[in-house]
Formats: C-alpha cells, structure tokens, sequence
C-alpha cells in the first residue's frame, strides 16, 4: 500500500514537474508546480511529516503560488516573448548536463553508504505525543535562534518587496 | 518496501529538473518557480532523512527552508517586478545590458 | 580555552545581534517619524554608526571567552569574534562612505540603513553558527539583503538587471548548498559541526560517498559566495550594476562571512576529510585568481575591473585554506581584514571621482587625478599597490603570510603560481596609476562627492592599510588565537 | 656611534615627507634645501656609523639593530632590524655620498622644472628605499627596499609623464623588475622553508655550519631564484631591457639609478648571500657566464649608439656584467670594489652627460655635437676624467678595479673568461672614447641656434662633477694590489675562509699566468690604450673612415645598432605569433585592450583575458551553466579521484 502511494505520488510530481519546464505558458507551469508542490504534501504524510505536510499545503501551494500567479497575471505575461531564443546552443547541453548530473548522483546514491546515527525519534515516540507538538517544542527550545532571526529574515523580506515593487516612494 | 534510497532518487530526479529549468527557460518568472523545485526536492530529501534516522532536525530544517522560500519568493517577485517596470519583459536574454 | 561553558539559552551572547536589529528598527521608525525631506536624513547615518559601535562594545565584552549556546548551535570565541569586527568595521565604513552616495543618487531612504545592519546580523550569524542551521538562516538574511540593495536604484535598469541576475543565481547556488546540507545531514544524522565530526571520526569517511557529495555541494554552494571560479559569473556583472558603496559592502563584508563559514565547516565539521576538499579547493583556487587577473587585465570600467581583482583575491584566500595549516587559517583572518581596508578605500574614491548616476567609472576617467587632487590619488595608488602586494602594504603582508603557509604545508606549486599571479595583477592596478599621473585630465572634477564621512573612511582605509603592512604582527597574533577553536 | 643606524634612514624619509605634503607651498630653495639637507645628514651619520664600526675590531664588525618586531607567525619571525657590517657600511657611505652629489647636481639641473618638490620627494624616497634595501638584516626587509627601489625608478622614470616613451620606460622598467622580483620572493620562502628563518646571520650562520651540502638543490635552487631577482634589478640578460629605455627620465635620475642605487642591488644582494653562492657551485658558474656574456654584449652594443646617455646605458650593462663575473668566479671584493669605483665615475659620466645635454639645450644625439671642448671646459676635463677611468688607464679608479676582475677572471675562472673580459675592455676603452671623441673634439655640427646658447652650466652643477672626478681619479688607490685596503676591511663578511682562498687564489691565480700580475697588467693597459687608439684614428684623424666602415660591415653594424633586435625578437617571439592566431579567432576584438598592455607578456595574458572576458556573456542561463558544470565537475572529483 505504501509502495503503490509512494509510486504514484513520486510519478505525479515528476510528471508535473517535467510538464512544469516545458510548458510555455506561464500560468499552467504555476499550476503544475502545485501539483507537484500537492504530490510532495503527500508524500511528507507518508514519511509521518505531518505538520510539514499541513504548511507545505498552506504555505507553499497555498500563499507562495498564489503570489506567483497573481505577480504573473499582473505583469500579463505573453508567452510569444519566449519565442526568441537568444542561446539557442544551450539547450542541449542543458539537457545532457541534467542527464549527466542526475546519473552522477544516482551512481552515489546507489552505492553503499553508512547512514547517519539514529536519533531518539522513533514513529512511536512520535505518534505518541504528536509530531505539531514536538516541532513546536523544538523550535521553542533548541532552535529559538534561528526561530527567531527568521522573523528578521521576514521583516527584511517586507521591507525589501515594498522597497521594490512600490510605485512612489 | 520503499527505502531512503528511493526517497533521495526521487529528490534526486525533482532537483535535476529544477536545474535543467534552469538552464533552458527564459521567463525569469518560471525560472524562479524552478528553483522552487529545486528546493522541494531538497526538502523531500530531509523529510526523508529524518524520517528515516528516526530524527527531528530534518524537519526542522525544512520548515525554515519554507520560511525563506517564503521569502526569497517575496524579494524575487518584487524584483522582477521592478524590473518588468523599467523594460517591460521579463524574459532574461533581453536583461543583459552588463557583459564582458 | 580557559572556561568552555554550554548553555542551552543565553541571552547575552546574541547581545551584538540584538543590538543591530534594534537600531535598524530604530532607524525605520525615525525615518518614517521625521519629515520626509531627503536632505535632513544624517540623523540615520548616524544612529547607523552609533549601533555598530555599540554592538561592537557589547562584542568586545566576550573576548577571551568561549562559550556554545543555544543547544551548541551558536558559539561566541575568539574566531567569530574576530569576525564579527571585521563585519562591524566594514559596515561602518560602508555607512560613512553611503552618506554622500546616497544623496547623489537620490535613494536616501532609511531603508537602506536598516537593509545594511540586518545583512550584517546574517553575516555575524554566519560566522558564529556552530550548525548548518544557522549558518544557513545567517546566509539567507544576508543574501536576501544584499539582494534589495543591489536593486536600490529602482530607477535605473542597470540596478534592476544587476539585482535580478544576483537573486536568480544567488537563489539557484543556495539551491546546491542545501542539496548539500542534507545530504550531509542524511549520511551523519547531524547538522551540528561538532557532531558531525564526531560522527566521521567513529565510522570514517572512506566508506561513505554520500558525505562526500555533500560536502562537495557545500563548498559549491559556499564557493558561489566567495566568487570562485566557475561560480563567480555572477560578480562582474552584479559589481557593476549595482550602487557603488553595495559594490563595497558586499565585495568585503559577505565574501568574509562566507570564508568564516566556510573555514568553520571544513575544519570542524570535515577536518578528518581534508584530503577530499583540499584537492577541489587547490583547483578552485588555482583558477579562480588566474581567471581573475587575467580577465581583469582586459576591463576598462573600473568596478568591473574591481569585480575582478576581488574575485582575484578570493583565489588567494583559497590558497590558504588550501594549506590548511595555521598560518594559512590565521592569514585568511588577515588577508580579509587587510582586503577589507584596501578594497572599501578603493571604492571610496571611485565614489567621490564619479559623479552622478555612476557617470565616470571607466579607467580613463581618473586621467589626471594625480595633478588636479594629489591627496586622493596618492591614497587610490596606496590601495592599489596594497592589492597588487608592493610592501609596505598590508597586502603585501597579507599575501606573503598566505603563500609561505601554502609552501610550509608543501604546496610549492600553489605558491608559485599565486606569485605570478599577483605579478600579472601589477598589469592592471599600475594602470591605474599610470593614468592618474601620466595622463593628462580629460574632464573636469568637480563637484566631487565629498562629505566629512567619506573622507574620513578614506582616512581610516589609509590608516589601517599602512598599519597592518608596516606593524602586522600584533594582529596576526590575535588571527593565530582566533583560530585555535578551530581545531 | 653604531646607535645611530637608524637616523640614515630617517632623515631622507622625513625629508620625503615634509617635500611630499608641503612641497607645493614651498620656495624652490627651501625645497632644495631640505632635500639635500636630508641626505647631507644621512651621509654624515653614514660617516659616523662607518668610523664606529672601524673602532671595532676587524672580527667583530658587525652590529644589529632591532627597531620593532614586524611579522610574527608561529615559528616564522621577521623583525624590522638594521645591520651595519664592512658591506654595508661601504654601501651606505657609496648611496649617500654619491647620492648627495646628485642631489646637489639636481637643484641645478632641474631648476626649471615645474614639478621641482615632486622630483626631490621621490628622490629622498629612492635614496631611503635604496639604505632600506642596504641596512635590512634579514631578506624580507631587503625585499621591501627591492620592491620600493622598483617603485621609486618607476616613479621617476616617468617623471616626465607628458612624454609617451617616458611613461612607457618607467611601466616597462616596473614590470621586467617585477618578473625578476617573482624569482627573489620565491627564493626568500625557500630560504623560510630552509632555514626556517630568514635573518641574514641566522641564515648565514646555518650555512656556514654546513646545514647543506655543496651544490645540494635547495641551495641551488634558492640561489637562481635569488639571482634571478638580480637580473632584474641589475639589469642582466635576459632582463636587462629596462636599462636602456630608463634614460628617459631626468638625466641625474639616471646617474642615481645607474651609479649609486638600484642596478647595484642586484651585486650587493649576491656579496650579501655570498655563503650561500659559495656553497653552489653551479649556480656560481652561471653567475659568471651570465655576468660576462653581458659585459660583452652590452659593450658591443654601445659601439655603435648615437644617443650620448644610451651609450652610457649599455656601458653601465656592461659594466655590471663585469661585478657579476667577479661575484660569479668567487671575487666578491673585486665586484664590490668595482661597484664604488663604477659610482663615482658613472655618476660623473652621466652628469657630465647631463651638463653637455644642458648645454646644449636638450639635443642627446652624439651626431649633432663635437667641439665643445672649448665651450664648456669644467664638464670636459672632469668628462675625460670619468672616460679614462672606465676604460682602465693606471692610476685612475676603473684601473684597479677592473684589474683585478680581469686578473680574478683568470685565476678563479677560465681563459674563456678572461678573453671575454680582455675584450670587453678593448670595446669600453673604444666607446667611451668615440663618445668623448665625437661630443668633445673635431667640428662643432650643432646648428647655431644652440651655439649662441652654449654655456658652462652653474656652480651647482660643477661642483659635484668636480668631487666625482677626484674621486674617480684616486678611489682606486683603496684597492691597490698589495696593499689592499677594500679586501682587508670586507674580509669578516666574505668569510675568513674566502679571504683565506681569495688570497691562495691570488697567488695560485698568479702563478697560472706566469707568475706575473704586472704582465697582466701591462696587457689590459695596452689593450685600453689600443681601444682608444682606434677611436682616435676613426673619430679624429680620419673622420670619414667610420661611415665607409659601416657600409662595408652593413649587417654587423646594423645588427648592433638595433641592439641585435632583442626588443624585436621578444616583440615577434611573445607577441606576433599569437596575435595572428587571435586576430583571426577575434577579429572586430578591438585594439584599444592593446593600449593597456605593456610588453609582450603583458599584450599576451591580455589576449587571454580578452579571450576569456568573452565567457562573461550577460546571460544569466549561461552563468547558471556555468555553475551547473563546476558543480559535475567537482563531484566528480570528489566521487572518483579517491
């Protein structure tokens, strides 16, 4: 059962994903990045990520595409001005250097690894008091720093888009 | 039985199509959401890994990956933004006043 | 090493951290609070400098101590402190020479202060970050800064351009370090340096090319900050592009964030594994300062040709992490102080001599400078021969400490083509000086964009630049203990 | 006494200070006044120092300063210290003595000049970088007043910024110093990897204890790489381009540079080291070669020339071919000997160059002089002076010296050697006497334009030509063969053992040539006299008898006025070929980038980088291609290089 979700799920994004770089307009290749974007949420819940899964929905599908596809409709994007290519000789190259680093990384990923120390997280541990909370107590306890320059990086990131894309000043 | 392995070449295969994106797209824009994909396929490989090793961090690790996807795509989509006001296009062979 | 003490959560040690957050709120709301006249905007200059010292009092308070907190992810020692200086002092010297440039160019917002001190917050993180983590979080608020300042000018395309060209990359590059991340992370079971050695000393890394390849990611990753070849496309053209005192702060303060992190992360987290990434770094290195001065040789835009040399002399802090040793780790410590003097001066004076909207920044626009403004020239040519390493400059020092620690470790090689390098290098900063004094003005100076700031940053660039090359020893004494807890 | 070092040093540096900052402000005699003042007191302090040192005795000559520590690093220490020992006490009292003079010469000289101050701020910086490069007690500290020394002539070469060929004179002559430079940096860090210190008495003690064998590669090769640097510096095949072209800044620059400073370095730096080039054979015997294949090439170059200050360029050439011959065959006395006695009578001859070039209002071309032996009578006398001390008549200064390189050249070396020296000299004694010939006797050709106004030039100008002229005239008596002074006092420095061999070596040296000195002696006299023998019946007696010469000996002769097409030859050899190519792969690349480029090495990384600039194409995919492919690179790197 887990194997067929895995599968299907793992074929979905792929499948979104190639859609999403060949696509020429715009708007569907958005829209194909949820899908792929959906694809992961349920594969996170497969690997007992759930709290990742709820905000890789919410946040990511659900606010950072929307501000993709509202930016592309207000800029409404022809897709004729990709029709000219200006390095048409990349192209290929691109796609053998894709093909080449994608074996490299399976010719390592097929060989034998160690892999890493096992931590004290088990599923049962986890089941038993909660994924949300236990990310929740983490990040209050053992990540506050980063946690907290976050909310820096935040701010910098509203400062920056006002800074940028307002009209006056 | 799907083991990490599978996990990692499928995060493996996800980022080399956000890098391949990369390489032959124009449109800043769609650029962008490659290396969007990019950066899920990393995720994916955290989530993973952490499942997996029975550990947090990974997990962790991805929620502040989101926080600055979040917002890289606020400061990115603003940029292009000011860019598409001053020349109109954001397909990025026309944006290369600065070479050699 | 005297009181090594673990705190799960201390407040104190992220004091300079909080200190610049707070004046850069401060300087957002005084901005918004008085009027919006451009010109009654020193007050912000000001308050900018006031939290950099302020931040550097509260740095300076922890010296000697070593000290992890916050679940060992965060350290305060010798090395981050050294760091967290070379930052502080970049920054203020980036805010004195910005007073005057902003207001030519019209973008005195008080955002732009604020952008600079947060950057800096991310850089100190960088340094101090004892795990990926944070070194990564420290590495975005950076970027994501630098980014902003990049496209300040949001009139100008070139701005525009420069900025999206270094998100995109910049964006795409993270992409690769954080592949690297986990998949270190997946073959350790750690994202804490510490431990992460600790794990490649119990099951050795031989056997486990996953690690490799994560580490190989990283210096990737890392390698795009540094500007080293091939990853460095993106310098010249964002160098260009953007405002010239983001050109100086982000060609010092960003580049030495990257180089204490990645510093940290060999020696601590992959120490054991020197063997692999010496080899990749020794052919970064090589090509990264050979491509450098050689491509530099051929610019006649003067920030550009900057774009170069610092690119350059990435390649010779390569070098020294090359050798690994502590006299190369100690000269890298060095090396970017010293950079940090010559490069921020050298910038300076393009600022004062181009006028606005960046007008005369090509090589022959300094015709002349040496007659028509002795002072500026005599202090561009101490930069310049302190880059192309002509004693008694801190260059010089600098890059003698790197290539005899390249040699002491036996990388003759390295070192040799370091020396030719630096003697290709003479090519461009002499003509530099070439023109200010042997050509005839070509255009009129004035007005020159000088502000009391402006000078005195040049001042200080003068000062430190001659200081470390005629007295370095004192200095190098305080890199050899900064780097003791690397080890 | 000795506690005074350091002041030698700091009056030219204040004196560069105060005409640096205020220079502009001030009155041209008070910027006259400081400047020579500066030197004035270096020289009698360099007086003081050198007499506390003969207080000593002879074996405890040798006294360190340290003025502050400069670089620490783990085990690497380099203090910034100064040392006074017979070398450099003869050194400082030849930099600031000679020096002196041609500060005083240049208040004259250069008394219409509008940029006065500057020319007087870098002249005291000269003259500091030169004591630096003389009083430093370890390699690094040398290696700063090296590189200054390099800066400052290209300061100065320049001088005139306005002429093309000046500016291009002074970047050349920075950069073929550079190159040398390269070698000398390396040879110090061997010398550190080594030693493990790179103190002169530390060095040189471990040295001496037979820390390496004779000929061992380290020391061989730190030797080359040293020698290397000299090349540079002294200008000697094959870095030797700089020299000819240097003249083109103010004539008494060319005197500092030629006599006292800079080309001297280069012998200094290897009488420095001589415990080092004694323990490697080999790279002695290039030393030597080199040494005289330039004498030789340089000397046939100059017979030729019509430029009066060229001439004197490839004599100066030639004449450091000679010192490095001595220092090659193992007489480091007799190439420091030759080095003050070439001071005094280079300085004389270029600045009674540079007095004939001011009388006659800027014209250098030898063609368009003759009679001014009655115009200017002072220059002439002490001219001739200077022209029969170089060609080596007895008892004048270039005798003694030059002798006892000839002698040495025989007795430590070969008979190839000794010819090449023995011809050499044949060719000085003719040049220098076809230039006095030509310049000073016969017709006048000058148009009267400059007749009317040719003058005897000012006290200032006089003064030190007459002082440089006794000099020339009795400063080889220090040297007399016999009783000699020079080789007594410089003995500690160049070891008890060299002196030992020096003196065996003499005696073996004279029995190999028949047990006779003074036979030899009567040989290079007569071969002098015989050189200006033949310049006196081609330039006096039969005037036309050159010209038919050169049409009968075309290719000789123009093959030595193009100076054998060295320049040429680098331009075709590191320039053209590659152009070709690159003119064809880029052919609208523009020439402006050429513009920027120096020499041929220079115009060819250019061409790299013009090349390479092109990657840089402004397409953010291209870049990102660029990382992806860096990024394969290194991973598999990392994957399979194990």
């Amino acid at each position: 059962m887990e194997a067929y979700i895995f599968y299907i799920m793992a074929a979905v994004s792929v499948t979104a994903a190639v859609y999403l770089i060949f696509e020429k307009n715009p708007v569907y290749s958005a829209l194909y990045l949820i899908l792929t974007l959906v694809s992961i949420a349920a594969l996170y819940i497969l690997l007992e990520a759930q709290f990742i899964a709820a905000v890789q929905i919410i946040v990511y599908a659900g606010a950072i595409m929307v501000l993709f596809l509202f930016v592309i409709m207000l800029l409404s994007l022809n897709i004729k001005e990709e029709l000219k290519d200006a390095i048409p000789f990349q192209k290929i190259p691109a796609l053998f250097m894709g093909i080449l680093l994608f074996s490299v990384l399976c010719i390592i990923l097929k060989s034998k690894f160690v892999q890493g120390k096992q931590g004290e997280y088990t599923s049962a541990y986890v089941a038993s008091v909660g994924n949300t909370k236990l990310i929740g107590n983490l990040l209050f306890t053992d990540y506050l720093l980063p946690f907290e320059i976050t909310s820096i990086l935040l701010f910098v990131a509203a400062i920056g888009a006002i800074m940028l894309a307002k009209r006056k000043l | 039985m799907i083991t990490l392995t599978h996990y990692l070449v499928l995060s493996a295969i996800l980022f080399t199509l956000g890098v391949i994106g990369v390489l032959i797209r124009r449109n800043a824009i769609i650029i962008f959401m490659c290396i969007e994909l990019m950066l899920n396929a990393v995720n994916i490989s955290f989530v993973a890994c952490a499942h997996y090793l029975n550990s947090m961090q990974g997990q962790l690790f991805v929620f502040f990956t989101m926080t600055v996807a979040a917002a890289e795509a606020a400061v990115g989509l603003a940029i292009i933004v000011a860019v598409f006001r001053n020349k109109e296009t954001v397909n990025i062979d026309d944006i290369n006043i600065m070479k050699w | 090493m005297a009181n090594v003490s673990i705190m799960t959560f201390n407040i104190l040690s992220i004091l300079p951290i909080l200190t610049l957050a707070g004046f850069g709120m401060i300087v957002l709301l005084v901005d918004i609070l008085s009027s919006r006249k451009l010109g009654e905007k020193n007050l912000l200059a000001y308050l900018s400098l006031m939290g950099i010292i302020v931040a550097a009092i509260l740095a300076r308070n922890s010296t000697g101590t070593t000290l992890f907190s916050f679940n060992e992810s965060f350290a305060i020692d010798n090395y981050s402190l050294f760091f967290n200086f070379i930052f502080l002092l970049s920054t203020g010297l980036v805010i004195l020479i910005s007073h005057s440039y902003i207001k030519r160019e019209e973008i005195n917002h008080g955002e732009y202060y604020a952008l600079i001190l947060f950057s800096t917050i991310g850089m100190m993180l960088m340094a101090s970050g004892a795990d990926l983590l944070n070194i990564y979080i420290g590495l975005e608020v950076m970027s994501i800064s630098i980014y902003i300042l990049t496209g300040f000018k949001r009139s100008k395309l070139i701005s525009n351009e420069a900025s999206l060209k270094y998100f995109l990359l910049g964006a795409f590059a993270t992409g690769f370090l954080l592949y690297g991340i986990s998949l270190v992370y997946g073959s350790t079971g750690a994202i804490n340096l510490k431990q992460i050695a600790g794990f490649i000393a119990d099951k050795g890394s031989i056997s486990n090319p996953l690690l490799l390849m994560g580490m190989a990611l990283i210096i990737i990753g890392l390698g795009f900050k540094v500007a080293s070849v091939p990853f460095h496309a993106w310098v010249p053209d964002v160098y260009e592009g953007a405002p010239t005192t983001i050109t100086a702060f982000m060609s010092v303060g960003p580049k030495a964030a990257a180089f204490a992190a990645f510093l940290r992360i060999l020696m601590t987290a992959f120490g054991a594994t020197h063997y692999e990434w010496q080899k990749i770094i020794y052919i970064l290195a090589l090509l990264t300062m050979t491509v450098g001065n050689v491509v530099a040789i051929a610019q006649t835009n003067v920030k550009r040709m900057l774009a170069y040399s610092s690119i350059a002399h990435a390649g010779y802090l390569l070098i020294a992490l090359v050798a690994a040793n502590d006299m190369g780790m100690s000269s890298v410590l060095f090396y970017i102080l010293a950079y940090t003097f010559m490069n921020i001066g050298a910038l300076a004076i393009v600022i004062i001599v181009s006028q606005k909207g960046d007008e005369f920044i090509q090589i022959h626009d300094f015709a002349g400078l040496g007659f028509k403004h002795p002072g500026l020239a005599v202090a561009m040519s101490l930069f310049m021969l302190s880059m192309a390493g002509i004693p008694p400059t801190a260059g010089f020092v600098g890059k003698f400490y790197i290539f005899s620690a390249a040699i002491k470790s036996g990388y003759i090689g390295l070192a040799v083509i370091g020396v030719i390098n630096s003697v290709i290098s003479v090519f461009y900063y002499l003509r530099i000086m070439v023109i200010m004094y042997m050509k005839e003005p070509t255009r009129d100076f004035n007005p020159l964009t000088l502000s009391p700031l402006i000078v005195v940053a040049i001042v200080l660039s003068v000062i430190g630049t001659l200081h470390l090359g005629i007295f370095p020893s004192k200095i190098m004494e305080i890199a050899q203990q900064s780097i003791l807890i690397l080890k | 006494m000795l506690n005074l070092v350091a002041l030698i040093l700091l009056f030219p540096l204040i004196g560069t200070v105060i005409n640096g900052l205020a220079g502009k402000r001030l009155k041209k005699e008070t910027v006259g006044y400081i400047a020579c003042g500066a030197i004035g007191l270096s020289f009698l302090v360099s007086i003081l120092v050198f007499c506390g040192l003969l207080l000593l005795p002879p074996q405890e000559r040798l006294f360190e300063k340290e003025l502050f520590s400069w670089i620490e690093s783990g085990s690497f220490k380099a203090a910034a210290g100064l040392q006074v020992d017979p070398l450099s006490g003869i050194m400082i009292l030849i930099v600031t003595g000679v020096g002196l003079l041609i500060h005083i010469y240049s208040t004259g000289y250069m008394h219409e000049d509008k940029g006065y101050h500057r020319y007087f701020c870098y002249l005291n910086l000269f003259t500091f970088s030169m004591l630096l490069l003389v009083l430093g007690n370890n390699f690094l500290l040398m290696f700063i007043g090296w590189e200054a020394v390099g800066l400052c002539s290209y300061l100065l070469i320049g001088f005139w910024y306005n002429k093309k060929s000046a500016s291009n004179a002074a970047k050349k002559a920075f950069i073929v110093n550079r190159v040398g430079d390269f070698g000398f940096i390396l040879g110090i860090m061997l010398i550190f990897l080594s030693f493990r210190s790179i103190d002169f008495t530390e060095v040189f003690h471990a040295a001496s204890q037979g820390t390496f064998a004779v000929g061992s590669f380290a020391l061989t090769l730190i030797t080359l790489l040293l020698f290397m640097g000299a090349t540079g510096k002294s200008a000697q095949i094959p870095l030797y381009t700089w020299l000819p072209d240097a003249m083109e800044g103010p004539t008494p620059v060319s005197a500092l540079i030629h006599a006292a400073t800079m080309v001297t370095a280069g012998v200094y730096m290897i009488a420095r080291c001589n415990i080092l080039y004694m323990l490697s054979p080999f790279t002695m015997t290039i030393v030597a070669s080199i040494g005289a294949v330039t004498a030789l090439f340089a000397a046939s170059i100059g017979l030729v020339q019509n430029d009066i200050k060229r001439v004197l360029a490839y004599s100066t050439i030639s004449q450091l071919g000679y010192m490095f011959l001595a220092c090659g065959v193992g007489a480091f006395t007799a190439g420091i000997f030759h080095l003050m006695t070439h001071a005094f009578f280079k300085a004389l001859l270029f600045l009674g160059s540079g007095s004939v070039i001011h009388a006659m209002s800027g014209e250098q071309d030898m063609r368009k002089m003759g009679g001014l032996r009655r115009h200017i009578p002072i220059t002439y006398k002490t001219f001739l002076i200077g022209t029969i001390a170089i060609a080596g008549i007895p008892p004048f200064a270039g005798f003694f010296s030059k002798d006892e390189i000839v002698l040495e050249s025989l007795a430590r070396g070969n008979f190839f050697y000794w010819s090449i020296a023995i011809v050499t000299s044949l060719f000085t004694a003719f040049y220098m006497f076809r230039l006095l010939f030509i310049t000073f006797h016969g017709k006048s050709r000058a148009d009267h334009h400059v007749m009317e106004h040719l003058h005897e030039s000012p006290k200032s100008m006089t003064f030190p030509l007459m002082v440089l002229a006794g000099l020339s005239s009795l400063g080889g008596f220090l040297g007399i063969p016999g009783a000699n002074i020079m080789s007594h006092f410089l003995a500690p420095v160049f070891g008890e053992q060299g002196h030992h061999t020096e003196i065996s070596g003499r005696e073996a040296g004279v029995h190999h040539s028949e047990g006779h000195p003074y036979l030899m002696m009567i040989i290079s006299t007569a071969i002098a006299i015989l050189g200006i023998f033949i310049a006196y019946h081609l330039y006096v007696k039969k005037p036309e008898l050159p010209k038919i010469l050169a049409e009968r000996f075309r290719f000789i002769y123009k093959l030595l006025l193009n100076k054998y097409y060295v320049d040429e030859m680098y331009d075709i050899l590191f320039v053209k070929s590659l152009k070709k190519i690159s003119v064809m792969l880029w052919k609208h690349v523009d020439t402006q980038i050429i513009d920027g480029s120096v020499n041929g090495v220079a115009r060819l990384i250019g061409r790299f980088g013009d090349i390479l600039r092109f990657l840089q194409t402004g397409y953010v995919r291209n870049y990102a291609f660029y990382i992806v492919l860096g990024c394969i690179f290194v991973i598999v790197l990392t994957a399979l290089g194990k």
